[in-house]
């Protein structure tokens, strides 16, 4: 019996695990912050989910899945929640507008303009003058030479070290 | 099953390096944020692996306190940005003004 | 456990027993009275220790009633009942002195976290002087630092804020490398008692760590001590810091991180590492020495009273520096008898420039012009304080400097030296005196200043010509100063009584 | 020997982190990373079996510290602007320091050696006389709360200290200078109302939270917890509280003089415990003479003063944060 | 294998370099306050790392389990303490910092040094 529960236990958390690694290796190759936005949050529910319910098949029948169980419907409940108050404090910074040039092309959605609160247009784009004009460098440099999936990741990789080593 | 914990343990702690590089690199502010918040939910499953790793599941108490600090962090961060674009516009008719 | 065996305990319970109470009822006035009250109280229990410790036994007190090496001990000797004397002393002479220049200076919304912050100050001393345990010197260094933040950044000037910010970072290094040393102590011997810690360091072989260790904590204690290159904090900290409180700090707060460095280095690194007293004649003298020279040649240079006596403060611990480099029962003598003929002398004269700021609304030594006809009973304070500054006999200066002097002849041709050091620099304590003096007295008050008539408010006046006759006391009858200094020399150089 | 990879792993990131937040210039990110350096820093302390001091640096370190530090960005400047002093002399020390710990560790026990003087000398004593003197299951619990119960005196009060630094200088309202009166401005910034999602997400766990804190609190004696996590959990219920509500409404939830009254009842009851035990023969903070039977003095000991340690902390920590909201732009 | 065991002290001695760069070059008071931090933080280390032994778990005794070898509760006392009196002063720092900025208008010293100056 306990057999069953092992190899049901070590698939959940060997999927968890594997989800959890591709959320991360989503953040560091999304192009810009709202595709980051996305590949982390849902990995992170994913990921979580799959590795505490692996947990808790291993924790018998002592007070461990209870626990397991709160820790997992705490995440359940502030996760998604963060992430969503996130994108929506990016969406009034106009990190929307900075995005738009990067990926080249006009979202749709981008013109929905913000609820009720100010667009406060210029506290991040006149606060963070430089990654948005590097960003549109590096997106005009990357958008020509997009042919291939790598050959766009090597420029992005190689603009945002630039960016990075300008900014420190 | 102690091969199978260490490997979840691998990729958790390989996922936490890639947003603390995330976060170093991140170019606008928000990227920092999000590593931020990713870092604190993996801690927060290292913990609850180790747990079992190292044989003592009593500790998962600390796991949702990661959590629940986690999720505060983010509401500052929040309330934080939400209070500076009307700081801004004080600071500047406060410049007006002078 | 009749009252009298719980005193150790009482001495520091008494102050945090009183500052919750003291920060609760916020009538008018009553905090100021809960906070005279419990610092009396505690300077009661102080003597009676002094009383019971002179014969030369140490009071070996449990906390929670736990052996010695597990639990944390008290342990109260002649030297550490002495400055526990000094602290209270100067804490309550600070308050019942500054019941009208504090109300002129702190405002009444909060006196009670003011007066809070005061009687933890003073519990925070105390219990670094009375505990016997490394880590909890650390706790109650860290009480007594950070109410003494409050209180300086409760100053008027809006100057007082940025020394605050100063002193915290200094003053935070200084903690966290004392807590490196202590815990390299711990990797060493494994135990915190000081006690258990002097027995077992000598048995330790690997002498690395040990040095590293007492470097560590010799830094920590020399930058909360305002030791010559690490006293920048200090002189903006007294200037700008509430009258009153700059009385309280200016005659205790160093002299206990000096007393802790005294007993760190003799209790547990005497006997364990070699040659440790000429590291320490190393490492201290040409700090003395320097903390004379500058001390005493900024002073000269010095418009602002306070800070002038600020930096004659810096080079009254080159002295005390210099006594603890001599080891030697004379020397450590001189530099225990010199901690509470300091603390004394220095907070009559900061009481005198309080009494001077009430009246003349400024510190400017030039403008206080004509001090000394219009304010003659302060003045009269303040030239006593400073003739003790200069150890003219009849003072409490002249013992400590004889003691001093004393030692240093036994030193050979170094001694000389030091004896000409030691004279040079009390011609230099002459010259920022009588600066003071000659303005005071022989120069016409200024024809723009606002005339001032009247003499400091009796309240005032009464506890500064206490503290003045008390200096003067112990200058005549030294049984009670001496009597304690040299037994816990004795003491500490494991010397028989 | 597992242990031994994620350490060196957990312990090489903190490095990172720590020089990243050396050379960045944006104030905000350093608190960022600042964040990432605690929860770094409290998943190496599990790695080290130090559970109580990861649950306290999480808490303290990643939860109370950055949200401190946000609210006073928010009343200060935002960015670095001043150039790097001249990076000599600085260089100069702080290498000089580095070299010298370097240097002495060579002798220092490795990392883990059973047969270190440390694991020789006091800690086996708290370790087979905890059960029979005072039979609580978490011997840091025990040690902190009786066996160096002084300390712990101590450091409630070093708490209560920052509190009354923090009400002394921040206490007294700011005469209002600027343009944006009141209403307007608690309209649009101070709160996070008109987010509904985050309302009501964070409305519905404060009180799951509050709870979590109780359960740390009284918790204390078996697994990791205690006074100073616990009270610092509560107060982060009241802060979520205080940042989904806004200031004025979360000073109506745990008023100003309510908690400062929380503060110095709860440094009260310790001292009060103290005086107590002395009162009835024992010494000072002596737990067994307050009641006949010693271990259940202890019990009842432990209990009252990590009481007096949460209310304290909890206290401390509300008050202070309403003390640098209240300070906003007015 | 030897520089394993030693790895936490030269963390311990790295974290103390940066930090006091942190608090000597920085001027900015925020940054070296988070400067102050990582210096204590370094400490915390040094301490717990001194109370792990090999095949110990944390010292909090379960009933059933017999011969359990348990990490050294002592350093873990101090480091709790330790925790609590940074966060206090960080947050008094803090507090002065405000006033700073409300009295002298910005928060760099060298700008603070010079307003002294002038008056």
């Amino acid at each position: 019996m306990d057999l069953l529960l092992d190899i049901a236990s070590a698939v959940l958390l060997l999927t968890g695990g594997f989800l959890v690694f591709v959320g991360g290796v989503g953040v560091m190759r999304m192009p810009e912050f709202f595709t980051r936005m996305h590949a982390a949050s849902v990995t992170d529910t994913g990921g979580a989910a799959l590795i505490l319910a692996g947990l808790m098949l291993q924790g018998g029948l002592t007070l461990v899945p209870l626990k397991l169980a709160a820790i997992f419907l705490f995440l359940f409940l502030t996760s998604p929640t963060a992430s969503y108050a996130l994108a929506n404090a990016a969406l009034l910074s106009g990190v929307a507008t900075a995005c738009r040039n990067q990926t080249g092309k006009q979202l749709p959605e981008d013109r929905m303009d913000p609820p009720s609160a100010p667009n406060s247009e210029n506290s991040l784009a006149a606060e963070a003058p430089a990654p948005k004009t590097v960003a549109r460098k590096s997106a005009k440099k990357a958008a020509p030479k997009r042919p291939t999936k790598k050959a766009a990741k090597k420029p992005a990789k190689k603009s945002a070290k630039k960016a990075a080593r300008k900014k420190s | 099953m102690e091969w199978v914990y260490f490997g979840t343990c691998i990729a958790i702690l390989i996922t936490m390096v890639l947003a603390v590089v995330r976060g170093l690199m991140g170019p606008t502010i928000f990227d920092r944020v999000l590593a931020v918040n990713m870092f604190g939910t993996k801690t927060v499953l290292f913990i609850a692996v180790m747990s079992f790793l190292s044989g003592r599941p009593d500790f998962l108490d600390l796991a949702l306190a990661y959590a629940l600090i986690n999720f505060i962090g983010v509401f500052a961060v929040l309330l934080f940005f939400q209070s500076r674009g009307v700081r801004r516009e004080a600071e500047a008719e406060r410049e007006a003004g002078k | 456990m009749t009252l009298y065996d719980q005193l150790p305990a009482l001495v520091v319970a008494v102050l945090l027993f009183t500052a919750p109470i003291a920060y609760m009822l916020r009538l008018h006035g009553f905090p100021w009275v809960v906070a005279t009250a419990g610092v009396v109280t505690s300077f009661a229990v102080a003597c009676s220790l002094a009383a019971t410790v002179i014969g030369g036994e140490t009071i070996i007190y449990e906390m929670g009633g736990w052996p010695a090496p597990y639990g944390i001990v008290l342990s109260i000797d002649a030297l550490s009942a002495l400055i526990a004397m000094l602290i209270t002393g100067a804490s309550s002479a600070g308050l019942i002195f500054g019941y009208k220049s504090l109300a002129d200076e702190v405002g009444e919304e909060i006196a009670p976290a003011f007066f809070a912050a005061w009687l933890l100050c003073t519990a925070g001393l105390v219990g670094m002087v009375v505990s016997g345990d490394a880590f909890n010197i650390f706790v109650f260094m860290e009480i007594s630092s950070l109410s003494t933040y409050v209180l300086i950044s409760a100053g008027p000037d809006r100057r007082a804020l940025i020394s605050t910010y100063r002193y915290i970072v200094m003053g935070t290094v200084g903690a966290t490398f004392y807590l490196i040393g202590v815990g390299f102590l711990y990797m060493v011997t494994g135990t915190l008692n000081t006690a258990d810690l002097a027995a077992r360091v000598g048995q330790v072989e690997d002498i690395r760590l040990l040095l590293v260790a007492a470097g560590f904590v010799s830094v920590g204690l020399a930058v909360k001590a305002a030791i010559f290159p690490l006293h920048s904090w200090m002189p903006n900290a007294y200037t700008f810091a509430p009258n009153a409180v700059t009385v309280f700090i200016a005659a205790a707060s160093t002299k206990v991180s000096l007393y802790v460095l005294m007993r760190v280095d003799y209790a547990i690194f005497q006997n364990s590492i070699s040659n440790h007293d000429v590291q320490l004649t190393f490492f201290l003298v040409p700090l003395g020495v320097l903390a004379l020279f500058s001390g005493s040649m900024l002073a000269i240079y010095e418009k602002n009273l306070k800070r002038l006596l600020a930096y004659s403060s810096v080079a009254q611990i080159g002295y005390i520096a210099l006594g603890i480099s001599m080891t030697s029962v004379a020397g450590l003598t001189g530099a225990i008898v010199h901690m509470f003929n300091h603390g004394l002398i220095k907070g009559g004269m900061f009481m005198a420039v309080a009494c001077l700021a009430i009246r003349y609304r400024t510190v400017n030594v030039a403008n206080l012009a004509g001090a000394g006809r219009a304010m003659p009973w302060t003045m009269a304070a303040f030239v006593i304080g400073g003739l003790g500054l200069i150890g003219v006999p009849l003072t409490p200066g002249f013992i400590s400097k004889w003691y001093l002097v004393l030692a240093a002849l036994g030193q050979g041709w170094l001694g000389a030296l030091l004896v000409a050091i030691i004279l040079f620099s009390s011609l230099l304590a002459v010259i920022y005196v009588w600066k003071v003096i000659e303005v005071a007295y022989f120069r016409e008050p200024r024809s723009n200043a606002v005339p001032v008539t009247e003499e400091a408010p009796l309240v005032m006046l009464i506890p500064t010509w206490i503290v003045v006759l008390a200096g003067i006391w112990i200058a005549l009858d030294t049984s009670m100063t001496v009597g304690l200094a040299s037994v816990g020399a004795k003491i500490l150089l494991g010397v028989a009584l | 020997m597992i242990t031994i990879v994620f350490s060196l792993f957990l312990l090489t990131m903190l490095v990172i982190v720590a020089v990243a937040i050396l050379r960045t210039d944006n104030l905000f990110t350093a608190v960022m990373l600042s964040g990432i350096f605690s929860l770094i820093m409290a998943a190496n302390f599990f790695i080290l079996d130090a559970a109580d001091v990861a649950l306290t640096e999480a808490v303290i370190g990643a939860g109370i510290s950055t949200v401190l530090f946000l609210s006073a960005l928010a009343l200060t400047a935002e960015y670095d602007r001043s150039p790097p002093v001249g990076t000599w002399v600085p260089l100069l020390t702080s290498s000089a320091l580095g070299g010298v710990i370097i240097f002495a560790t060579f002798q220092a026990p490795r990392l883990g050696d059973p047969n270190a003087i440390v694991h020789k000398h006091v800690a086996p004593w708290y370790l087979e006389r905890t059960p029979e003197l005072i039979d609580v299951p978490n011997v840091v619990t025990a040690v902190l709360a009786s066996f160096r119960g002084y300390d712990t005196l101590g450091e409630v009060f070093v708490v209560f200290i920052a509190c009354i630094g923090v009400m002394s200088l921040l206490g007294r309202v700011r005469p209002r200078r600027d343009s944006i009166e009141e209403g307007e401005f608690e309209k649009r910034s101070d709160n996070l109302r008109h987010h509904l999602i985050p309302r009501v997400v964070g409305k519905m766990l404060v009180p799951f939270i509050v709870l979590f804190g109780l359960y740390v609190q009284f918790h204390g004696d078996f697994g990791p917890g205690g006074g100073f996590q616990a009270g610092a959990l509560i107060a982060a219920g009241v802060i979520l509280y205080a940042l989904v509500e806004g200031g004025p409404r979360g000073r109506e939830l745990v008023p100003e003089w309510f908690s400062s009254m929380l503060v110095a009842l709860g440094a009260l009851t310790y001292t009060a415990v103290g005086v107590v035990s002395m009162m009835r023969g024992g010494r000072f903070l002596d737990y067994s003479a307050l009641s006949h039977d010693p271990i259940h003095g202890q019990h009842m000991g432990i209990l009252i003063i990590e009481a007096g340690v949460g209310m304290t902390v909890a206290g401390v920590m509300i008050t202070i944060f309403h003390a640098f909201s209240r300070r906003g732009i007015r | 294998m030897e520089v394993l065991g030693l790895y936490n002290y030269f963390v311990f001695a790295v974290l103390l370099m940066v930090g006091l760069y942190c608090i000597l070059a920085r001027t900015n008071i925020i940054k070296s306050l988070i400067g102050l931090t990582i210096f204590q933080a370094a400490v915390f280390l040094l301490y717990i790392s001194m109370d792990k032994i090999d095949g110990g778990t944390a010292p909090i005794i379960l009933e059933g389990v017999e011969d359990q070898v348990f990490a050294n509760p002592l350093p873990q006392v101090l480091i709790l303490t330790a925790i609590v009196v940074g966060i206090s002063t960080t947050a008094l720092a803090l507090a002065v910092t405000v006033r700073i900025k409300e009295a002298y208008g910005t928060i760099e010293e060298d700008k603070i040094q010079e307003m002294d100056r002038e008056t």
